[in-house]
């Protein structure tokens, strides 16, 4: 949030209809992206109650639990999500290509996106995977083979949405909030129909009436994973009694269809929405993240690899934060470079500033700091009227050149000299064109890509002392497996 | 009669419990919503009645779900509840005894109730060893802006070489240890609710009110099973943010001052046009997080929204804004239409600024 | 029990901490220090202490300029020890690091692995490997995010962890309660986690050399609640004199007040603003320069010394405050800077802009205790606090609503009280503007 | 998916009608409950009660509809009171209606609703109040130890000794505990026999057990010796201080209580003139 989004969302009231923050999709769209619509029972931790499912708009397929609190029903439930998702997620781990790095590696050519409706989607989803993911296929409460299964790439998929910029297991509302600006309150945006009512209000209707009958949970039911209270205690308990007394699941799957059916609908057009943008410069290089992980893990478990451990250890858990935060920086900073609309938010922060470049120094040399031979360091001098925060010594970088290094030296009035460098090439004076000229039209930001570096931390096995030394390998358990799923 | 009788009409006040109490806490600065709760007014039917019944309502299931494992964990003379305070708090064996005071001999009368909790807890805080171990519904009593309430109790007391906690009963899921941030706060508001209460009785039988732990022992069903599992749970912090709220309700008073005379809430006499208007006399704070709270909520934003108040925006956003409190004075600074206030003169540039910049980047 | 003077209750506090630290059963010793307590000289002596018996030491701090400080009072106090200041590639090393002939500097730890102590921040520890010591002092370990501890710790058998619990934690960009509840919460600071998972002895250093007597009881009981603290000096030990005779407007009244209590509530009118409130942002300024040119001289303990420029700090929550406030017309030398920035240092006089001085709603950021914990106790003599009307108000408002993780222990002080008891404090202070 | 029966009885057969009329009645069946939902919202209260009489009408013409297939005579072999009578004195202490159903499940293979328990006690005391002593036993309640009053759903046997049917701040636990002992007997008795007990007997007492320290090893199913060795463990430390409170408890019932109160309680009333 900043004043500029809280200015579109004051500007989406005024005009009836959102207003962009974005100009390109910052996301990767697949070509069949898996739209994914769980529901749950109310009041249970992780009962699976329904799921609209498929990559098709026009066939989804709809699966029940017709008495949520049996378990033999529910992991039935699962094993059918498994027919459904694990020949897509697999499918696609058959295909590769070889990436030329400094040692050719092989890469999954595409890999899986799920989309669900919103957060609680992706916390569900997680939820599923942590309960199958160590069930066994043998033993006292036996399932079926393709549930454990399940339950690890459910978890890989909702781990992988917990990097930023990572578009392996997607939350509509949070996609569309990142390309538009509502008139009704963040939290507000988590309500899929209404949020979609403001961006593509049907004809007719602005967005504030659009989203007002979007609000009906008649004529939008939630988008899950909880049911509406109301449905639950007029519809749903008379259906599953009826299935009790019959054995007929019948009234529960139409009951369940009626409340998914919508969410459905409203998914697949925020996909059409969303495809309309043309795709941001640097998605591609995330999406080629998520498809190295996708390879990775299909190795892992190709090899028979244990289920994840319900914890992380202290190891564990310091590289994937360090791996959490440099998603996250280089994901704000190609965002940013990607896009003039993002970058307005940190120019608006004082963090970067575009203007002219009035003057350029490109023969000058110094003795860098720790070195003893003088190296060019020339200067450029831009005019700027964005409000600059920050003071000589700040690192930049600049929407030309993502990888050029430059830092401020000083700042005067409307006047900013950054010098630059590197990346000037090997000769005495900057290569032609790798300094800005008199009249180029830049923009700088504190802002790094590049994502930083991960400190070297011990092995597992290593930990020291001050963390509580090293812990047991994580091996399952009969407990994990036969934890009552009641 | 009370003037808060006069607001709240014939209708009987409506009854506080440990939610409603904890609720205090959720908007503090609402005038509108302090003066309902301290009127006892139903909210649930004046905002149907004016239309805009609550957003949210309980699913049957999570009812029965809740029920259920409630009546696990004490099922069997407690024999889970015994076995999660024996590993928890190193309860000892002989320490089993267990006193029901739901009812007295088929009474459950409150005044009954109370006086056999109080005669009940104070035995046990006196006589030491073998004085009672657990005491199921406890009906415990709170002074709430002067007046004294009755806590529907939903909780255990329990003793342990003469300290006492609070037991609370949770049928939300705790997986590998953790559970969902937000029950859990609302599980220690309440929880603090029944600390405070039964400290205060403490206090009146001139018993040492430091001996009611601050530690509550929250039960709830452990990863997908059933099967119960105890946390404690910490809550000070909300011990001390309940004090000053309840500290606070003199403010009601001044709250009345402001109203016109003669105004009243009845729902059984007033039309709901009339009802709005009464109500629409005492200033709400609203903000986007009453719509998971507080049953008034859809009728003051659309009051909000009528006011094309920033408050629609969220919180974050208004402050942004520079606390500027409509959308068009926000949009009238930023395209220079609106000529600012002094105190306006830089939130006005700023805006102007995003709006130069906003416009150029969207084109 | 026989009361001891503020210089006997620190001297017997120092002494237990060393015996405990180099003869005691356990790998780590933890010492709470609040502000102004000594931390510095418990560093110093230990690490003297160490090498005078022939120990190798590495000491690890957080920020370049704090092992600056650091090895600088270091080598001030013990000239003939023989000192290593490791650095990274491109730092140049300031020169009253490197005034000292005991000195080395390097960015390669060969070249200063045989000093009796090496000394260097933790990122730069962490590319450090193949080499040990047996003795460690981490200084500012609850600044110390635990991950960063955890890329160090086999670098050492046994550690001092010195630091102040009441500043603000370690923090980071990632949102994610993915460890909450697990004792090595990454996110958590250094010393929280050694804390959790070892049985640590804690000690703490009960006096406070900074803060006056004026102020040592407020922020003791409002930010240290379980680790009450005292002031090494009586309220006639110190003295703020101004020696002009002011106006009889707000600021001069303000800074009247600010230098015969110790504090100095300058209030505006109640009203909503934006972050970089203009008025707020002038009175801040504004009284810096009328205390310079009032001609503030400080009389403590040590002497009498003019308030210069460099003893002067304005501190706030936002860096855009800062620029504000430097670019509103602060005298060049008064230092300008958030309160994560201000952790560690101190002056005669501060100016805080209070964090939550025109807001409509308070946030987590606004009420940590720590920001202003930091704030109000960085002074020797006086603080000054500018603030729109309405904090309290403001306080009671606000929803008390927030998560509660489970298996976290409960971080005390709360903001919320803390920000009540420093409001209840000031209001005793107060100058209408 | 195939839906499979919960109860395990089969499925298939129940479903032969057509299904031609079953889904017309399905979908007015939803059709009638989001009017419902509109007109509640409305706050069409006449309109709500009419569509709710045709809901009832058109579900039960739907449960008709199916046709379901008398299920299998599993008559009970005895009467409910009997049934009843025959868990409690497996028990041998006062037990909650829940209990009674798992335990003549799981040794007897007996089907009773709690529901059909529900008004049990007032029926029985019926019967005595207008025969007394006509029946050789009667289901009665358990008394609280201080007000003698009848305590909350607990049933009990009438020709259990008195200090049996007295419930005293330990005897919740303690009843537990003795219950835990005797399904262990009891299955040991089974399995004495050349038989075994059901696979529920064996749940039944696992869940128990590990609600009872020393009784079972982490999730292994539970060993009825063990069972009985740590039950008796910590009885033992109860039982001096609980029988004292019901041998009291008994005699003042027994002194102050006539014949009907001393099988159904007393009411408050009575306990505090006495």
């Amino acid at each position: 949030m900043s004043i500029m989004s809280s200015y579109a969302r004051a500007l989406a009231v005024q005009n009836g209809r959102a207003q962009p923050v974005a100009t390109v999709r910052h996301l990767h769209l697949s070509a069949t992206p898996m739209v994914f619509i769980p529901l749950k029972l109310a009041g249970e931790a992780a009962a699976p109650l329904a799921a609209l499912v498929g990559t098709d708009p026009a066939n989804p397929r709809l699966l029940v639990v017709p008495q949520p609190r049996n378990r033999d029903l529910r992991f039935a439930f699962m094993a059918e999500l498994a027919e459904v998702l694990l020949p897509y997620i697999e499918g696609l781990a058959g295909v590769t290509e070889t990436v030329e790095a400094k040692t050719p590696y092989e890469r999954c050519a595409d890999a899986p996106q799920l989309l669900v409706p919103n957060r609680g989607g992706i916390a569900f989803t997680k939820l599923l995977g942590r309960s199958t993911r160590f069930r066994r296929t043998d033993g006292p409460y036996p399932v079926h083979p393709s549930v454990p299964v399940l339950g690890q790439w459910l978890t890989f998929l909702s781990e992988r949405a917990e990097y930023a910029g990572s578009s392996a297991l997607v939350s509509m509302t949070d996609a569309l909030a990142l390309h538009w600006a509502t008139g009704q309150s963040s939290m507000e945006d988590a309500n899929l129909a209404t949020q979609l009512a403001w961006i593509a209000p049907p004809e007719g209707l602005d967005g504030p009436e659009a989203a007002l009958v979007a609000e009906d949970p008649l004529t939008s039911p939630p988008a899950g994973p909880e049911t509406h209270p109301d449905f639950d205690g007029q519809v749903l308990e008379y259906a599953i009694q009826a299935f009790e007394t019959s054995g007929s699941a019948a009234q529960v799957r139409e009951a369940l269809r009626s409340q998914l059916e919508p969410t459905w609908t409203l998914m697949w057009q925020g996909v059409r929405l969303l495809r309309e943008l043309p795709e941001a410069a640097t998605v591609e290089a995330r999406w080629a993240r998520d498809r190295d992980q996708f390879t990775r893990e299909t190795a892992r478990l190709a090899e028979g690899g244990f289920p994840r451990g319900r914890v992380d250890g202290a190891v564990s858990a310091a590289i994937r934060l360090a791996d959490l935060e440099s998603a996250l920086q280089a994901y704000e900073a190609q965002r940013a470079f990607d896009d003039p609309l993002v970058m307005i938010e940190h120019r608006v922060a004082g963090k970067a500033f575009s203007g002219e470049v009035v003057a350029v120094d490109a023969t000058r040399r110094i003795v860098p700091a720790g070195k003893t031979r003088a190296a060019p360091r020339p200067l450029v001098t831009i005019r700027t009227s964005d409000p600059v925060r920050l003071s000589p010594g700040r690192r930049l970088v600049s929407s030309r050149n993502r990888k050029q290094r430059t830092e401020i030296v000083d700042i005067t009035g409307d006047l900013v000299v950054i010098q630059v460098n590197d990346q000037m090439g090997r000769g005495a004076t900057p290569a032609p064109g790798s300094v800005p000229e008199v009249g180029d039209v830049v923009c700088y930001a504190e802002l790094d890509p590049s994502g930083g570096q991960r400190p070297r931390l011990p092995a597992g096995e290593d930990t020291p002392w001050t963390h509580g030394g090293p812990p047991e390998p994580y091996v399952p358990t009969d407990e994990d497996a036969q934890e009552a799923w009641s | 009669m009370t003037r808060l009788d006069t607001l709240r009409g014939p209708a009987e006040p409506l009854d506080h419990n440990a939610r409603t109490i904890a609720a205090l806490a959720v908007n503090p600065g609402c005038d509108r919503r302090a003066l309902l709760d301290a009127a006892g007014v139903d909210k649930q039917r004046t905002a149907t009645h004016l239309g805009f019944p609550a957003p949210f309502g309980q699913s049957p299931f999570a009812i029965t779900r809740a029920k259920s494992f409630d009546a696990l964990v004490k099922a069997n003379g407690c024999a889970h509840l015994l076995r999660l305070l024996r590993s928890t708090l190193d309860l000892s064996i002989s320490e089993a005894s267990y006193s029901d005071i739901s009812d007295v001999g088929g009474n459950d009368d409150h005044q009954v109730r109370h006086t056999r909790t109080r005669a009940l807890l104070k035995r046990a805080a006196t006589d030491g060893d073998g004085a009672g171990t657990l005491f199921d519904h406890p009906l415990l009593k709170l002074t709430v802006a002067g007046h004294e309430v009755y806590l529907e109790p939903a909780v255990i007391a329990f003793q342990i070489e003469g300290r006492f906690h609070i037991v609370e009963i949770k049928s939300f899921a705790v997986i590998d240890d953790q559970a969902d941030a937000g029950q859990v706060a609302a599980a220690a508001r309440q929880s603090a609710v029944y600390v405070h209460a039964l400290r205060a009785l403490f206090t009146a039988e001139g018993l040492d009110p430091g001996r009611i732990s601050h530690n509550v022992v929250l039960v709830c069903p452990k990863d997908f099973a059933n099967h119960p599992t105890a946390t404690l749970l910490d809550v000070r912090q909300q011990l001390a943010a309940l004090e000053r709220q309840l500290s606070r309700l003199t403010r009601i008073d001044r709250i009345l001052d402001e109203l016109p005379i003669g105004i009243t809430f009845d729902l059984e006499t007033q039309s709901p046009d009339e009802v709005g208007k009464a109500v629409a006399t005492v200033g709400a704070r609203f903000a986007p997080e009453c719509l998971a709270s507080c049953e008034m909520s859809l009728f003051c934003r659309a009051e909000a929204r009528d006011r094309e108040s920033t408050d629609v925006l969220g919180r974050a956003a208004r402050d942004e804004l520079g606390g500027i409190e409509s959308i068009p004075a926000v949009l009238g600074l930023a395209d220079d239409s609106r000529p600012p206030s002094p105190e306006q003169l830089e939130i006005a540039e700023q805006l102007r600024y995003v709006r130069r910049i906003y416009t150029e980047a969207v084109a | 029990m026989i009361t001891l003077t503020p210089g006997q209750a620190a001297a017997e506090a120092t002494e237990a901490i060393l015996a405990d630290f180099m003869g005691g059963p356990h790998r780590g010793v933890i010492v709470d220090s609040p502000p102004g307590a000594g931390k510095t000289t418990l560093v110093v002596t230990a690490a003297t202490t160490l090498a005078d018996s022939g120990e190798r030491l590495m000491i690890v701090a957080q920020t370049n300029e704090q092992v600056d400080d650091l090895t600088d009072k270091l080598a001030t106090k013990a000239p003939t020890l023989s000192i290593g200041r490791l650095h990274s590639d491109g730092f140049s090393v300031p020169s009253r690091v490197t005034r000292h002939p005991g000195v080395t500097a390097s960015n390669k730890i060969d070249q200063v692995e045989s000093c009796a102590v090496v000394i260097a921040t933790a990122d730069k520890w962490a590319y450090v490997s193949g080499h040990s010591w047996s003795w460690a002092i981490v200084d500012e370990a609850y600044q110390m995010r635990s991950d960063k501890l955890l890329a160090i710790a086999a670098l050492f058998d046994r550690a001092l962890f010195v630091g102040d619990p009441g500043q603000l934690d370690p923090f980071s960009v990632v949102d994610t309660e993915r460890w909450a509840g697990l004792a090595w919460d990454p996110m958590q600071s250094a010393v929280a986690v050694i804390g959790r998972l070892n049985d640590l002895p804690v000690h703490r250093l009960p006096v406070s050399w900074r803060l006056p007597a004026s102020a040592a009881p407020l922020v003791s009981e409002a930010f240290y609640p379980f680790a009450s603290f005292r002031s090494g000096t009586a309220a006639a030990d110190r003295e703020l004199q101004l020696t002009t005779a002011g106006f009889p407007v707000p600021w001069d009244r303000t800074l009247n007040e600010a230098a015969a209590t110790g504090w100095a509530l300058h209030e505006l009118p109640s009203r909503h603003t934006i972050r970089t409130d203009a008025e707020a942002v002038q009175a801040c300024a504004g009284l810096a320069t009328r205390l310079l040119q009032r001609g503030a001289v400080a009389h403590d303990e040590n002497g009498s010394h003019d308030v210069g420029p460099d003893r002067i700090a304005i501190g706030c929550a936002h860096t855009d405050q800062v620029a504000a406030i430097r670019a509103a017309g602060t005298p060049a030398g008064v230092t300008v800077d958030t309160a994560n920035r201000l952790q560690g240092r101190e002056y005669d006089v501060t100016i805080v802009l209070h964090p939550l001085s025109g807001r409509r709603d308070a946030t987590a950021f606004h009420l940590e205790s720590g920001r202003l914990c930091v704030l109000t106790s960085r002074h020797r003599h006086a603080c000054i606090v500018v603030a729109r009307a309405g904090i309290a108000e403001l306080l009671d408002n606000h929803p008390s609503t927030g998560r509660v993780q489970l298996n976290v222990p409960v971080k005390f002080p709360d903001g919320w009280e803390a920000n009540h008891a420093v409001l209840a404090h000031l209001s005793n202070h107060r100058v209408g503007a | 998916m195939e839906a499979s029966g919960i109860h395990g009885f089969p499925v298939g057969p129940l479903i032969r009608c057509g299904t031609v009329e079953l889904d017309a009645l399905e979908k007015r069946i939803a059709e009638l409950r989001s009017e419902i939902r509109a007109a509640k919202a409305a706050g069409e209260h006449a309109t709500v009660r009419s569509l709710r009489a045709e809901l009832r009408k058109t579900e039960r013409a739907w449960d008709v509809a199916l046709e379901p297939e008398p299920e299998p005579a599993k008559a009970p072999l005895l009467p409910v009171r009997e049934q009843v009578h025959q868990a409690l004195t497996l028990l041998g202490v006062p037990t909650a209606t829940k209990m009674i159903v798992t335990v003549n499940e799981a040794f007897f293979a007996g089907h009773i609703a709690t529901s059909q328990l529900t008004s049990l006690r007032r029926d029985e005391e019926k019967s005595f109040r207008s025969s007394p002593f006509a029946r050789p036993y009667y289901l009665c309640a358990a008394l609280t130890s201080e007000l003698l009053s009848p305590a909350r759903g607990l049933l009990a046997v009438s020709t259990w000794p008195m200090p049996t049917r007295i419930i005293g701040p330990l005897s919740p636990r303690a009843d537990f505990l003795t219950s835990a002992t005797r399904i262990a007997e009891h299955i040991m008795r089974l399995t004495g026999a050349g038989e075994d007990a059901s696979p529920s007997a064996y749940r039944l007492l696992t869940r128990m057990a590990q609600n009872i320290p020393g009784a079972v090893d982490g999730f292994d199913q539970a060993d009825p010796t063990q069972v009985i060795a740590a039950a008796g463990a910590e009885l033992a430390v109860h039982e001096e201080s609980d029988a004292s409170h019901r041998d009291e408890a008994a005699r003042r019932a027994e002194r102050q209580l006539n014949e009907v109160r001393q099988l159904f309680g007393a009411g408050l009333k009575t306990a505090r003139t006495a």
